[in-house]
């Protein structure tokens, strides 16, 4: 699905990224842990096109991507969950989906099925979306993102700020999402629900890859230990 | 402000720094080049350097070449008083020719007084004002603004509306028009005032529609012209029943407003690019053949042109460029020019000129539908005007 | 009465023309955040534009109708330039774009005045909207009416724009927030340009209708671009019906100080009329709520 | 500092916003010592309490400290009295170091005279919280560079500098690791003992491990309130914040997937590592 | 930051230099008219500091200070008008466009003590008052900026609408004396200069003083985050308030002095133009740092003059383009220009970039404050 060759980035004149290489594969979550700062959200916006990387190259479904704008690689099938529950918040919670939902032939139908999915959503639809709880704003993203119907969603804490019991749901969406084709790449702290959703892993420390392997309940013991260091 | 050329000024630093020993001499030209006003003063600026280039070419005066040293005063009065300084004690020129607003001329004036130097001023003005170091070569109130009223007297005109643009222009203007109007039984319907550059006229109309006077006095300056005569001729007020008497738009500024905005209105001059004189004929296709045919020629125009002939017939009578020389000699100097013979008043340092008023034509030129056919005196401070007495002066 | 009708009109025809210049702004500033001063040069572009029409076509009442949709164009056109060549640096720096585009308004005037000479020119106007109209015995100037169902069409055409469409989401979502609108698939470089191009656009418009009023000149701009702000200010940033009732107030205000005291006056009463109702409603007649610190 | 025993007394606290009751008719008792954690479903109101009781919006209703009632008066003098808030999203000062970060956060209470004089060194109150945040090697560092979970620390310090009385913590821990939160839970703890706290949370780990007692807010009103415990078996708390899996720590376990049982040794899978 | 604590000795080096140079080289080497010329520009850098201060620090982009700048020469040379008048006379120009009454706030600044304190406290209590409307109301940012230029264009409209009390479009000027002394004498040119020149310094060290001090950090905070600090316990309002009345107090202070030297004051020194005149030389010096803006605003005007001496139409393409490319390619002004060199990178934006420059290496925030 999407493969990291070597990526350094960072901001100005801080390098943050040091020669990163991932391959997250389809059908399955791939999933990033590491300390705070260590660079995981960077990783992220540099997969995303909000940040040009250094060197190195990004390639989608085999396709060199490294130099797209984000709103291409969205019409690519990537979509993005930004960390810190941000939304368009003087649209109404409606119009921030119909935004992603506009030029979308089922557009509708899918606006709908995140109503289901987050009944919040629904019930606060008119209102402003910077009006929402911070919770309401993370699942607001997560839908817009899931309106794109993409082919690799990509998470960056998504379950930070989120009542527990949605963040149950949330955890069993991605899991079943991974199961309909989607390939996901999650940014977690919470290790052991990660490793459980995940086929293949990678810990960053300070901008690099310290350890990787294959997910699974198995994988925490190594991953704490790669993580206390 | 004094009553007299010859008040008294502090000058305590008037030693001139002008270079008389060389084979030319340095005068300046101080107009705005940028900003607002240079619009009209480009036009004064290009009547200088023709002059300039025309005496040159005929030798000079007193057998010096001209050497002209051009400054921008930017529409500001600021500035002109530092570049009048610059003229003078950088650049040492003889005399200097420019200035427009009357902000720019009151900006200048106690500079030329402290050191002692020269301006001539090109442009009709508002009066009250004689200094022994300015030239005046455009018209003052009793030469332009008294003959309209005069005119508009005569042809039967009771009742009056004031507008112009807020500024001492005309501010002064009509005071000495309310003054000439008490005295003559004129009554004024309104007085109103807008900032400069305004272009919203539709209230002022309104009042002036719901006045019904006779007739419109305007000082308005530049643009506002053009929305004050478009409103007027939307609100359905025309020159046959309510004509507008401007003392502010000359030939140039017909251009802009749109002549069918102006269909015969007045006007009220000394000079008109229409004149018959051999000497008019002359200055207006000189004047075409150097910068275009499509330019035209207009009342401060000439008035430049004549003030640089002005001082150079007056230094080669004096057959000096110092300052109390020309001072000296000015009386009675005079120059044929386009608007006819002129005379400087030694007095006052105002000149003799004829006053027109002219009708707007169709093809933006102003036909001269009423001459005081000789040459007045100009008397600044309105003294031969009993009305005028308590106007400052 | 009739002068009091007759102010009326005024006060609405100046409330027509505030809100037809303050339009453009309301989106590029409102929505946008910037500060465009040159907003001022593309009314006047806009007027020049039915100078040259009327230059070439002759017949002042078709090159008006042509000049409408050219001046749109070659405002827009300007907007989009000024947008990719400097604007596109700027964003989140509003205070910054207001003097980058003094510059760029200092600049197109001196063009303006090269190109057409400092003189100030006229654009004739159409017989049809020649005179006036009698309603009820008053003469409402046709010219002012034309502008007054201009302004309210331009209004109606530009908040259903941003409101229902889809277009009209997108301008609003780059405007919040620019990285989050590419990350969920807006390009935000064509957003940004055509608001631009809408925004001065609409520039160009009121520039076309005020060579009805007065004269076009190169400073034709800036004798309205701060009154232009304060309407969008007073309305709240990003409200188009805000902006409306503002210029509609404002331009009333004005007529009635404008009457009973003197034109400078007038500005002077206004201003103070706006500094007090910013001690109440800060944040202009509707303000948008957010909880955000910013 | 002498201890003190004023406590904070919410009565009927009430927010609505055109009409919709963000909180309605909240009663709250906080004793100084007595971590309290304020938890509850998105949206529960949970912030708006927070931004009522420090003025950020209008409210209804008393809130006291002590004598002194906080409702209706401004942002600025509320924290004057002693109430100092932190954010849902961090922030603090980024283009300022962290020492000036600190200093203006202890300076409210200066005098205008003593604000235009120069900082001379680092003030006592300001390097005891540098050591309590761990910051002291970042002080002449912007604000701006240090990562997320330093910045959070930053923003406790200055509440600390702040000398507050009250502490109103959204979400402090967010985004933190394991080892982070136990120090930031070590850090409120030991500032918690002479202050009234009230924290902000949805790390269910986290409050089992640091509150001394628990209020549950659902749909702008108190739902429920007592220890970690009696809280965590309160159906109506499970129903509509916990879900069912997150009832008590044994059920943790649960929300596993059945195919995939939890090792005995393995963390949790809400800790965080 | 830490620089300033070794700042100190470098900046009493550069106040000394900028003296030898205001006090010794400039006088002795200039003729008068440039000397004046000078004594201008330093009047015109006197406003820039406070901008320095009100928007550089203080986020508050100031487009009307034409107002406290009038405000300031307006009470100057109302007093020079009624001394030239003599004891209970009227000013030339009232005598010639009004009645010749002196209105009864005319009268207060025949004396020069009056007029001192005036032009000291006017300028700075009106900002207050306008600053405590505004600010207490929490309107900023663009808000902010488009009301204060509408307030100069007010007060110079205001202006131009009383020729009788305030010469209207002509303004005020053909000023004879100052406090007793000719102003046609070189030598009492000179001493207005070095007073001019003395009180931008002072104003300079005044300035630097702000900056490194709590205020001035709390200043910095309010600009980048005027919530945050509420909930710290401060008042926002107050702390801009103290800034803007600062920034008003230093342009009455130019503006009094511009008088004299000048020998003019009219409505076209205090409206629309001017004010942003102002903004741009600060913008182009660098309005993050000290001395920025005062060498902004002097180059500027000296760019000004001689180029609009030499090339008037072009003069206005220079100034639009300068402002253009430095605010949107150089935000940090000249003054970051060898800083962006020496990190060959592109600046940031203009908060940013000085600021972490000057934190990250305290000896170049230091060197940049005193290179005079
Ligand atoms: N805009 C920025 N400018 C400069 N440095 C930045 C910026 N954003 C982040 N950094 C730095 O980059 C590094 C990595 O930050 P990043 O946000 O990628 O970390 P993270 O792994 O996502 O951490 P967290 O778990 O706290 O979200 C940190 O040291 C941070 O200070
Ligand atoms: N200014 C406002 N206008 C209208 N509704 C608001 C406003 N502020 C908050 N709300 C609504 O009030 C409710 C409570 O919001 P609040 O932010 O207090 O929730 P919370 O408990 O902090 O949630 P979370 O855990 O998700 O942060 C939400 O439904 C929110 O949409
Ligand atoms: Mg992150
Ligand atoms: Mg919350």
């Amino acid at each position: 699905m999407l493969e990291l060759v070597d990526i350094s980035a960072g901001y100005g004149p801080t390098d943050v990224l040091h020669g990163i290489s991932m391959v997250v594969p389809d059908n399955s979550v791939y999933a990033v842990m590491g300390h705070n700062g260590a660079g995981k959200t960077t990783l992220l916006k540099t997969v995303m096109g909000l940040i040009s990387p250094r060197s190195g190259r990004i390639l989608l479904d085999g396709e060199d991507i490294t130099r797209t704008k984000p709103h291409q690689r969205v019409a690519r099938g990537m979509a993005y969950v930004p960390q810190g529950q941000v939304s368009f918040g003087q649209l109404t919670t409606f119009e921030n989906l119909q935004l992603v939902a506009d030029g979308r032939n089922n557009g509708r139908a899918k606006i709908e099925e995140m109503f289901h999915l987050f009944p919040a959503l629904e019930m606060y639809q008119t209102r402003s979306a910077g009006l929402l709880s911070g919770g309401q704003r993370q699942q607001l993203s997560i839908a817009r993102a899931l309106i794109t119907e993409p082919e690799l969603i990509i998470l960056d804490e998504p379950t930070e700020g989120i009542q527990p019991s949605v963040v149950a749901e949330i955890e069993e969406l991605i899991v079943s999402l991974s199961k309909t084709g989607l390939s996901v790449l999650l940014v977690e702290q919470h290790v052991g629900f990660a490793l459980t959703a995940s086929a293949e892993y990678a810990v960053m420390a300070s901008g690099r890859v310290t350890s990787r392997g294959s997910g699974g309940q198995a994988a925490i013991e190594s991953v704490v230990a790669a993580m206390s260091i | 402000g004094g009553s007299k050329v010859g008040s008294d000024t502090a000058a305590a630093n008037t030693s001139s720094c002008v270079k008389t020993d060389g084979d030319t001499i340095k005068i300046g030209f101080l107009n705005s080049r940028s900003g607002t006003m240079a619009i009209s003063e480009n036009t004064v600026y290009a009547a200088l350097a023709m002059a300039k280039d025309e005496i040159n070419a005929a030798g000079g005066v007193n057998g010096k070449q001209l050497e002209v040293v051009a400054e921008d005063g930017a529409s500001e009065p600021t500035i002109f008083a530092e570049k009048a300084q610059k003229l003078i004690s950088s650049d040492c020129v003889a005399a200097v020719f420019g200035g427009w607003t009357s902000a720019s001329r009151k900006a200048m004036l106690p500079v030329f007084e402290g050191a002692n130097s020269l301006l001539y001023y090109p442009v009709q003005y508002e009066g009250l004002e004689a200094s022994k170091n300015i030239f005046y070569t455009g018209a003052t109130t009793n030469q332009q603004i008294i003959p309209a009223l005069d005119y508009l007297k005569e042809k039967g005109v009771k009742s009056l509306f004031l507008v112009g643009s807020d500024y001492v222009f005309p501010r002064t203007a009509n005071k000495e028009i309310k003054a000439y109007a008490d005295a003559n039984g004129i009554e004024i319907k309104g007085e109103e005032y807008t900032p400069l550059g305004s272009t919203d006229f539709a209230t002022i109309v309104n009042k002036v529609k719901g006045a019904k006077a006779d007739a419109v006095f305007n000082t308005l300056n530049g643009d506002s012209n053009v929305a004050f005569f478009k409103e007027y001729t939307n609100a359905g007020l025309k020159a046959a029943t309510m004509p507008v008497v401007s003392v502010s738009i000359a030939e140039e500024e017909v251009q802009g407003i749109g002549a069918a905005n102006l269909k015969d209105q007045l006007t009220a001059w000394n000079y008109y690019q229409t004149l018959d004189t051999p000497v008019n004929k002359k200055f207006v296709s000189d004047f075409k053949a150097k910068y275009g045919a499509d330019r035209v020629t207009s009342d401060p125009m000439e008035a430049a042109y004549t003030s640089l002939y002005l001082w150079k017939a007056t230094a080669e009578k004096a057959k000096s460029f110092a300052v109390p020389d020309i001072q000296a000699a000015a009386g009675g100097v005079s120059f044929e020019a386009p608007e006819g013979t002129v005379t400087i008043n030694g007095d006052n340092h105002h000149i003799a000129k004829t006053a027109l008023i002219g009708q707007i034509q169709p093809d933006g030129l102003i036909k001269t539908i009423w001459s005081s056919d000789q040459a007045i005196e100009p008397d600044p401070f309105l003294k031969t005007y009993p009305w005028a007495a308590g106007l400052g002066g | 009465m009739d002068v009091v009708v007759g102010q009326l009109f005024a006060g609405l025809s100046q409330g027509s023309i505030l809100i037809l210049i303050a339009l453009g702004l309301a989106l590029t500033f409102g929505q946008m955040g910037v500060i465009n001063m040159a907003h001022g040069e593309f009314i006047m572009a806009g007027a020049y534009t039915a100078y040259v029409m009327q230059g070439i076509l002759g017949d002042a009442g078709i090159s008006l109708l042509i000049a409408i949709p050219m001046g749109f164009l070659i405002g827009g056109v300007m907007g989009v330039i000024l947008e990719a060549v400097l604007i596109r640096h700027m964003y989140g720096r509003p205070l910054d774009t207001l003097l980058v585009t003094w510059g760029v308004s200092l600049i197109l005037q001196q063009l303006a005045r090269d190109i057409f000479g400092a003189p100030n020119v006229d654009v004739g106007s159409p017989s049809w909207l020649q005179g006036s109209v009698e309603v009820g015995g008053v003469a409402l100037a046709s010219a002012r009416l034309f502008i007054l169902a201009l302004a309210i069409a331009c209004v109606a055409a530009l908040s259903a724009i941003i409101r229902f469409t889809s277009l009209g989401r997108r301008v609003r979502a780059v405007v919040q927030n620019r990285e989050l609108a590419e990350t969920v698939g807006i390009s935000t470089r064509r957003t940004d340009r055509l608001t631009f191009f809408i925004g001065s656009g609409l520039a160009g418009v009121a520039g076309v209708a005020l060579t009805l009023l007065g004269s076009t000149g190169p400073t034709l701009g800036t004798n309205y671009i701060v009154d232009a702000f304060l309407v969008v200010v007073v309305g709240g940033i990003g409200q188009i019906r805000g902006a409306l009732i503002a210029a509609f107030v404002l331009g009333l205000l004005q007529s009635v100080f404008q009457y009973s005291t003197t034109a400078s006056m007038a500005k002077v009463l206004l201003l103070i009329a706006i500094v007090i109702f910013l001690q109440v409603r800060p944040q202009g007649i509707f303000s948008v709520r957010t909880r955000s610190l910013a | 500092m002498a201890i003190r025993t004023d406590y904070l007394e919410v009565r009927g606290l009430t927010v609505s916003f055109d009409g919709f009751k963000a909180v309605d008719a909240v009663d709250l008792t906080v004793y100084q010592s007595d971590l309290r954690f304020l938890i509850g479903p998105n949206g529960a109101g949970k912030t708006t309490i927070i931004d009522a009781l420090t003025g950020l919006v209008g409210a209804t209703g008393s809130a006291k400290f002590g004598a002194t009632e906080l409702i209706g008066r401004k942002s600025h003098q509320i924290a004057r009295l002693g109430v100092g808030r932190s954010f849902q999203t961090a922030s603090v000062f980024t283009e300022l170091s962290v020492l000036q970060n600190l200093d203006i956060a202890a300076g409210a209470k200066r005098s205008p005279l003593a604000l235009l004089g120069v900082r001379r060194g680092i003030p006592d109150i300001v390097s005891k919280a540098l050591e309590t945040i761990s910051l002291t090697a970042e002080v002449n560092k912007p604000a701006g560079v240090l990562s997320h979970g330093q910045k959070q620390w930053l923003e406790i310090g200055m509440l600390l500098v702040q000398d507050s009385q009250v502490l109103l913590l959204d979400e402090p821990v967010a985004g933190m690791s394991a080892d982070e939160r136990e120090q930031t839970g070590q850090l409120l703890k030991q500032v918690g003992a002479d202050r009234t706290v009230i924290i902000v949370e949805h790390d269910m780990e986290f409050m089992r491990r640091f509150a001394d007692s628990v209020t549950v807010l659902h749909g702008g009103k108190v739902l429920s309130e007592g220890s970690v415990a009696q809280v965590q078996a309160d159906p109506r708390v499970q129903e509509v914040y916990l879900g069912r899996a997150n009832a008590t720590p044994d059920l943790a376990e649960a929300m596993e997937p059945a195919d995939n049982p939890a090792d005995e040794s393995a963390p949790s899978p809400r800790a965080k590592v | 930051m830490i620089g300033y604590l070794k700042g100190p000795g470098r900046v009493w080096v550069g106040l000394a230099l900028g003296a030898v140079v205001l006090f010794v080289l400039a006088p002795s080497v200039l003729s008068d008219f440039r000397l004046m010329l000078l004594g201008k520009y330093l009047c015109f850098a006197m406003v820039a500091v406070g901008i320095g201060l009100a928007w550089g620090r203080g986020g508050m982009l100031v487009l009307g200070q034409g107002v406290f700048f009038g405000l300031g020469a307006y009470l100057m040379a109302m007093h020079l008008k009624l001394s030239d008048a003599g004891p209970g006379k009227a000013p030339d120009f009232m005598l010639l466009y009004g009645s010749g009454v002196v209105p009864f706030w005319w009268e207060p600044f025949r004396s020069p003590v009056v007029t001192l304190v005036a032009i000291l406290l006017l300028p700075a209590a009106i900002a207050t008052v306008l600053g405590l409307a505004i600010f207490r109301r929490r309107v900023k940012g663009a808000y902010f900026a488009i009301l204060s230029q509408a307030l100069a264009a007010a007060f110079a409209i205001l202006l131009i609408g009383q020729q009788t009390t305030t010469g209207g479009t002509n303004g005020l000027n053909g000023f004879r004396g100052f406090l007793g002394y000719n102003l046609f004498d070189p030598v009492n040119k000179q001493l207005i200069f070095s007073i001019a020149a003395a009180v931008l310094l002072a104003m300079l060290l005044l300035t630097w003083h702000l900056y490194r001090s709590r205020y001035g950090e709390l200043l910095v905070a309010v600009r980048d985050q005027e919530e945050r600090v509420r909930f710290l316990g401060y008042n926002p309002a107050n702390i801009k308030l103290v800034a803007y009345a600062i920034a008003a107090a230093m342009a009455g202070v130019a503006g009094a002095l511009f008088v004299p030297i000048a020998g003019i004051i009219s409505p076209a020194d205090v409206g629309v133009v001017p004010s942003i005149a102002f903004i741009i030389g600060v913008a182009i010096g660098g309005r993050n740092t000290l001395l920025g803006p005062v060498l902004g605003t002097i180059l500027v005007a000296y760019a000004q003059t001689t180029l609009s001496e030499q090339f008037p139409g072009f003069w206005t393409y220079f100034q639009g383009a300068l402002l253009i490319l430095v605010i949107a390619f150089l935000p940090g002004g000249l003054a970051s220009l060898w800083t962006v060199v020496k990190r060959g990178r592109r600046p940031g934006p203009p908060s940013a970039a000085p600021m972490a420059a000057a934190a990250a290496d305290p000896a170049l925030a230091s060197e940049q404050k005193v290179s005079i």
